[in-house]
């Protein structure tokens, strides 16, 4: 793809304090992280703990109240959404946001523009970009849904729709990527299919995965994140994290 | 929404059917009706651009619109411009307040951002007629708005002037039809559909909403012009919240987000109101009447009846 | 799928009939066809009727012929806005139509002036009093037979030193005609040693004026000039009743009422000053006969709109018949140093400078009506000579 | 100080008039922009009854009745097929009834202007704080401060309040907890309607009654509604005081910038706190 990489260990983000505040409540109350390059970093914690919203304040969707974003050292705390993905940091949603109205392939393609434009050509028609085309179908034959490229999204299975989701997190080629529950909702038939979709994608780049399914977490993370009322309760190997008293009383003794 | 090949091609020729029909026809009273048809027509289509493609309801436009129209009479009157300068004029001037309004009501969205450019638009017009009424003739307007002199011809003749009218028209059309089919339109359609992907994605949202809210003042600019010039009269009625209820009632009725649909609508409105208004004195009722029965009835507006009927490719607005 | 079909249809039905085959006339017209752009709807929807029966008064004395040819008139609504009376004039001129009546309001009538020029039709104003219509050097194809605004300014100055008004206090439309008004009735009153207390702009369409009310009730004025009309002048008066304003302090104004616009107030528009732009009361020959005729035919009093617009018309239509001839032109020059002795109103004198009819000035108060007068009428009570109302030109 | 009392009369007079457009677009989420129209069909009706019984009291309490009545069929003639869809088609849908309403009080009623007198019990003006206050102008602020507090005790309060609101902000689970929200909806359109005639009688006695009247105070109408947050009953209250108090003022020291200001007020509105003035914190429309 047409992006330049910075180099081979690009991809580090690092948050310093990270304060969001909806009100008088404090959705995230203080966050420091170094997620090094290459690494994927398993986001867990019970239901409110602010995960969602930690991810928000990473991708530029939470204004924050205090604290500092950087990736590879550059401070990106001020830039906007867009920026930030032109920065290289790919995102996907929890509740699916895909281009109604538009098929498989378009969505793909309204995503390699975005990357491949500063200013969107507005002297040809759409169609007469072939390199477009080819970023696009690339990413189609990465999630699998190269069959189904000129069906709507609108009418694509929930899995499918889910894959479409991660697909347009990859245009670009980001350094890293935030994944917001990826396989939520995603039936347990397709669920190999949808792991086996995640690990091919995340290989050399930085990932922060949120995922409720225990087993798929410590199965694919590096390292396991642990949030607990806006704040972070502890971190480290799947292995260290299960055996962590702290996160046992707080979060596994909870369940689901 | 999506139209059949088939249904635009039989749109195409429907429209182009009537913008010829004062060839043959002698009469005067198509001609002036017609002309009226493709001025509305070209500040429909731009109005669709950020209504029908990028989702956004502007109830401003009248400003845009009628600011055009004083830009091209203060141009040509008071200043010497020759016309055609003027007119493109009038369209950036259309424009730059698009980018004035844009920088308010941008700042807010939905259903928000429509009213704040209402009341902006609305601010625009009390200041038209009152405080700024000695360059606007106040709500008495401004009289003798000059037709363009160009080769000699003299665009006085209706005639005449329906043809630079059918020049501008398809200019119009032709780089509206480009915009939206370009990388540009895609991207407005993008964030109509899901504006926080779309910024996830890479758009930024901001600059392509205050870009096409430009485009559209520009053909706001311009078909206001025209339309002082057809009329050789302006004032400040032009900018009443009305007219954007106009062009969005017109722009609903024919079909929101196509190319073709506005037109159509247009021509429908504005032949309603001509004929109707002939026939019957009711004909203000009547027209209430057609509306509320093509809104129950014609949810895609006109376009929608040349829409494919097939639903492996569904395509309703969302 | 049948509606689908139906609504096509209709859809294309509708395109064509707006594409009617009606072939332009070159050769001598079949008939004198008259492009009446009145206000049909709108805030002055009411006139546009007024005007059309005293229209067809005036047409049907003539037994609807002028220069041997039988008048037809296409009556438009411009919906009391300036566009859809440039737009449907339009229509009609390129009908065919040998002249334009209209319209109601000034801002219509100003922009069907630039389209009577430019055309070279003639253009009839009964109605429309913003004094920018009828101007030395102006539209050459333009005639007003009625009132002028500055005419009924220079009335009510007359009107306030026949009364010995000592202090004033004004309240003025936020429009460019009336806020001229006020300055002229300003230098006006100065010069006859009238004091102004106050002024107030109101803003056009405003609906609320108790604030102005209270201010003018707590000052010492003992006259209050209105210069706003129609619909906000109505509403003034109502408010202003609600205090009693008039019962200290004399309510005046160049156009503030007629039976219309009392019937509109109700009981606070007895003892309402007012000029008048013409009545049926008027005690000539001509107006007897036009007032019997049009009771006859409507079984009402003419109103003020009736009234001029009758007259402007027979008057139009005498001095076109008399041309003998279809060139506009002629009828243009015979107009313009044309005098109509026997007018409704009395003499009336087209000025040749400006073509404005010279014209006496009614003035009167709205008093309660005895059957079969109206509820509430007005009462003439003074008559002001043309030479005061109008500037030489 | 009668600065005060008759900013406080044209506070409650706009209440009164905008209370309706609120309310329908907070419960059903419908731009009715026909509401003028059915300001305007109050005041005339109002203006038939007072000329067939002579009493104004009767018109005030028959004519929103019959145009609620009237409200009620609009909405379900109309207005139910239109629900699911966009905003726009309602708004479309509305101004429909406009162009309707309006041709059919030409037809009923003529051209004319129609007029309908102060009530004798308040045709009197009252000596307040140096000023001669009409009496009118007193009964709109009781009158207008009752209809208010009624509206809001209706809405916050009342068992009725809750179903409404239950019905507005899930009508699925609404239905599903056995509240018909058809009826529902029909019936706050209704409320809406008549809320809209009876600020049209209420003004009768103030203005021309014509045909111009009801286009001529919808903007006023949604400059409330905006600055007291769209669907706020309460926020309308304040906003209606707010500007009340502004115009009263404005016409005091400078009649001129009046519309202006009131543009300015709703513009920084707009764009400080787009949900309204007074909307208390995540209660935005």
């Amino acid at each position: 793809m047409s992006r330049v990489r910075d180099g081979a260990s690009a991809g580090g983000l690092r948050c310093e304090n990270i304060q969001v505040a909806f009100g008088g409540l404090k959705a995230v109350a203080g966050v420091s992280y170094d997620f090094k390059p290459g690494h994927l970093y398993g986001l867990i914690g019970p239901n409110g703990a602010g995960k969602t919203t930690l991810m928000n304040a990473l991708s530029g969707h939470a204004t924050l109240s205090g604290g500092r974003v950087f990736l590879d050292n550059r401070d990106i705390t001020r830039l906007s959404v867009h920026a930030r993905t032109r920065a290289g940091l790919g995102r996907s949603f929890q509740i699916t946001k895909i281009f109604s109205g538009m098929s498989v392939l378009e969505n793909l393609q309204l995503g390699a523009f975005a990357h491949r434009y500063r200013v969107q050509p507005f002297w040809m028609p759409a169609s007469r970009f072939r390199d477009v085309r080819e970023d696009a179908e690339k990413v189609l034959e990465q999630v699998g849904l190269t069959k189904l490229a000129h069906t709507s999204a609108d009418y694509l299975s929930h899995g499918d729709q889910r894959a479409l989701e991660v697909g347009l997190t990859l245009l670009g080629d980001p350094r890293v990527l935030l994944l917001d529950e990826p396989l939520a909702g995603v039936g347990h038939e397709r669920l190999d299919q949808a792991i086996d979709l995640i690990r091919r994608i995340v290989a050399g780049r930085t990932v922060l995965l949120i995922e409720h399914n225990m087993d798929v977490v410590m199965q694919v993370s590096h390292e396991i994140v642990v949030m607990v009322q806006g704040q972070l309760l502890a971190s480290g190997s799947p292995d260290e994290v299960r055996a962590n008293p702290a996160v046992r009383a707080a979060y596994l003794g909870e369940g689901e | 929404m999506t139209t059949s090949h088939l249904g635009r091609l039989a749109m195409a020729a429907i429209i182009a059917a009537m913008i010829l029909v004062p060839v043959i026809q002698t009469s005067e009273e198509s001609l002036n009706l017609v002309s009226l048809i493709l001025i509305w027509a070209l500040f429909a289509i731009g109005f669709d651009l950020i209504f029908g493609m990028a989702g956004m309801l502007s109830f401003g436009h009248a400003a845009l619109f009628g600011s055009g129209g004083y830009a091209l009479t203060l141009l040509v009157t008071k200043a010497g411009v020759g016309f055609v300068p003027a007119l493109g004029a009038a369209g950036m001037v259309g424009a730059v307040m698009a980018f004035g309004l844009s920088i308010f009501a941008l700042r807010v969205s939905g259903l928000f951002f429509s009213l704040l450019t209402l009341a902006l638009a609305q601010l625009v017009y009390i200041l038209a007629s009152t405080k700024l009424r000695s360059h606007t003739g106040g709500l008495d307007g401004i009289p003798g708005v000059p037709r363009p002199e160009l080769f000699g011809i003299d665009f006085y003749d209706n005639r005449n002037y329906y043809y630079f009218l059918i020049v501008v028209f398809i200019v119009g059309i032709a780089v509206m039809a480009l915009l939206r089919a370009s990388p540009f339109g895609k991207a407005l359609q993008a964030v109509q559909a899901n504006d926080v992907r779309a910024a996830q994605i890479g758009y930024n949202v901001q600059r392509l909403r205050q870009c096409a809210f430009m485009i559209s003042g520009f053909y706001a600019g311009v078909s206001g012009a025209l339309l002082a010039s057809l009329m050789f009269y302006i004032s400040p009625q032009m900018l009443h919240w009305t007219t954007s209820g106009d062009v969005l009632i017109m722009t609903v009725l024919g079909g929101k987000g196509t190319l073709l649909g506005p037109i159509l609508g247009v021509a429908v409105f504005e032949v309603l109101k001509e004929k109707l208004s002939q026939y019957t004195q009711h004909w203000y009722g009547i027209l209430g009447l057609i509306f509320i029965l093509c809104t129950i009835f014609l949810p895609n507006g006109i376009a929608g009846l040349f829409a494919r009927k097939a639903a492996g490719r569904p395509g309703d607005a969302p | 799928m049948h509606r689908r079909l139906f609504m096509k249809t209709s859809a294309a039905a509708a395109l064509a009939a707006g594409l009617p085959a009606s072939p332009s006339l070159a050769q001598a017209p079949a008939d004198f066809h008259i492009a009446a752009v009145l206000a049909f709807s709108g805030a002055y929807g009411i006139i546009g009727k007024d005007m059309r029966q005293g229209v067809e008064i005036a047409v049907a004395e003539r037994q609807g012929r002028v220069l041997g040819k039988p008048i037809r008139i296409s009556w438009e609504d411009d919906e009391t806005r300036p566009q859809p009376a440039v737009q449907k004039a339009t229509r009609l001129l390129a009908n065919g139509a040998q002249m334009i009546f209209g319209a109601v309001g000034s801002a219509s009538t100003l922009a069907l002036q630039s389209l009577a020029d430019q055309r070279k039709v003639p253009l009839l104003v009964t109605i429309s009093a913003d004094d920018k219509i009828t101007r030395v050097g102006g539209s050459r194809y333009t005639f007003r037979t009625s009132n002028t605004l500055g005419m009924e300014i220079r009335m009510c100055v007359e009107f306030a030193k026949a009364r010995g008004l000592k202090k004033i206090y004004g309240v003025t439309a936020d429009y460019q005609a009336t806020r001229d008004g006020w300055e002229l009735f300003q230098a006006e009153a100065k010069k006859a040693g009238i004091g102004i207390v106050g002024n107030d702009y109101a803003p056009l369409g405003n609906r609320d004026f108790s604030v102005i009310v209270d201010k003018m009730a707590k000052s010492d004025a003992d006259g209050i000039a209105v210069m706003i009309t129609g619909n906000d002048a109505v509403t003034f008066l109502k408010q202003s009743g609600q205090v009693g304003l008039g019962k200290t302090k004399a309510q005046f104004g160049p156009v503030l009422q007629d039976e219309t616009l009392a019937a509109a107030v109700g009981p606070a528009s007895v003892g309402v000053f007012s000029g008048v732009r013409y009545h049926f009361s008027v005690d000539n020959a001509a107006n007897k006969k036009f007032v019997e005729a049009y009771r006859a035919k409507y079984n009402e009093w003419p109103s003020s709109f009736a009234g001029e617009a009758y007259d402007g018309m027979s008057w139009w239509l005498d001095v076109v018949d008399a041309t003998k001839s279809w060139d506009r032109e002629k009828w243009v020059e015979a107009f313009r140093t044309s005098t109509r002795e026997n007018s409704v109103e009395g003499r009336k004198v087209m000025r040749t400078c400006d073509h404005q009819a010279a014209q006496v000035g009614l003035w009167g108060e709205v008093v309660e009506g005895q059957a079969p007068l109206p509820p509430l009428t007005m009462k003439i009570t003074n008559t002001f000579d043309a030479a005061n109302l109008f500037e030489a030109c | 100080m009668s600065t005060i009392v008759i900013g406080l009369s044209l506070s409650f007079l706009l209440f009164l008039l905008a209370a309706g457009l609120t309310l329908i677009f907070g419960m059903l989420g419908v731009i009715n922009f026909a509401h003028g129209a059915l300001y305007m069909l109050g005041a005339y009706v109002c203006f038939q009854i007072v000329n067939w019984t002579g009493s104004f009291w009767i018109g005030l309490l028959v004519a929103p009745l019959v145009v609620a009545a009237l409200g009620g069929a609009m909405e379900i003639a109309a207005l139910k097929p239109v629900y699911e869809r966009d905003h726009i088609y309602q708004l479309l849908l509305t101004f429909g009834f406009i162009l309707v309403i309006e041709e059919a009080v030409k037809i009923v009623w003529g051209l004319d202007y129609k007029q309908v007198p102060t009530p004798d019990l308040f045709s009197q003006p009252v000596a307040l704080f140096g000023s001669q206050i009409p009496s009118y102008r007193l009964f709109i602020i009781g009158f207008g401060a009752t209809v208010s507090l009624a509206l809001f005790l209706l809405l916050e309060r009342s068992r009725l309040g809750m179903v409404i609101r239950a019905a507005s902000s899930d009508a699925d689970m609404a239905q599903s907890l056995g509240i018909d929200v058809a009826k529902v909806r029909t019936a706050v359109f209704a409320l809406g309607a008549g809320l809209a005639a009876l600020g049209g009688v209420v003004a009768a006695p103030l203005v021309p009654i014509e045909l111009g009247m009801g286009f001529s105070v919808i903007i006023d109408c949604f400059v409330v509604v905006i600055i007291g947050g769209l669907g706020n009953i309460r926020g309308a209250i304040l906003a209606a005081l707010l500007l009340g108090m502004a115009r009263a003022a404005g016409f005091t020291y400078a009649p001129e910038w009046v519309e202006l200001i009131t543009f300015v007020l709703l513009i920084a509105t707009l764009m400080t706190r787009p949900a309204g003035l007074f909307s208390r914190k995540g209660r935005a429309a």
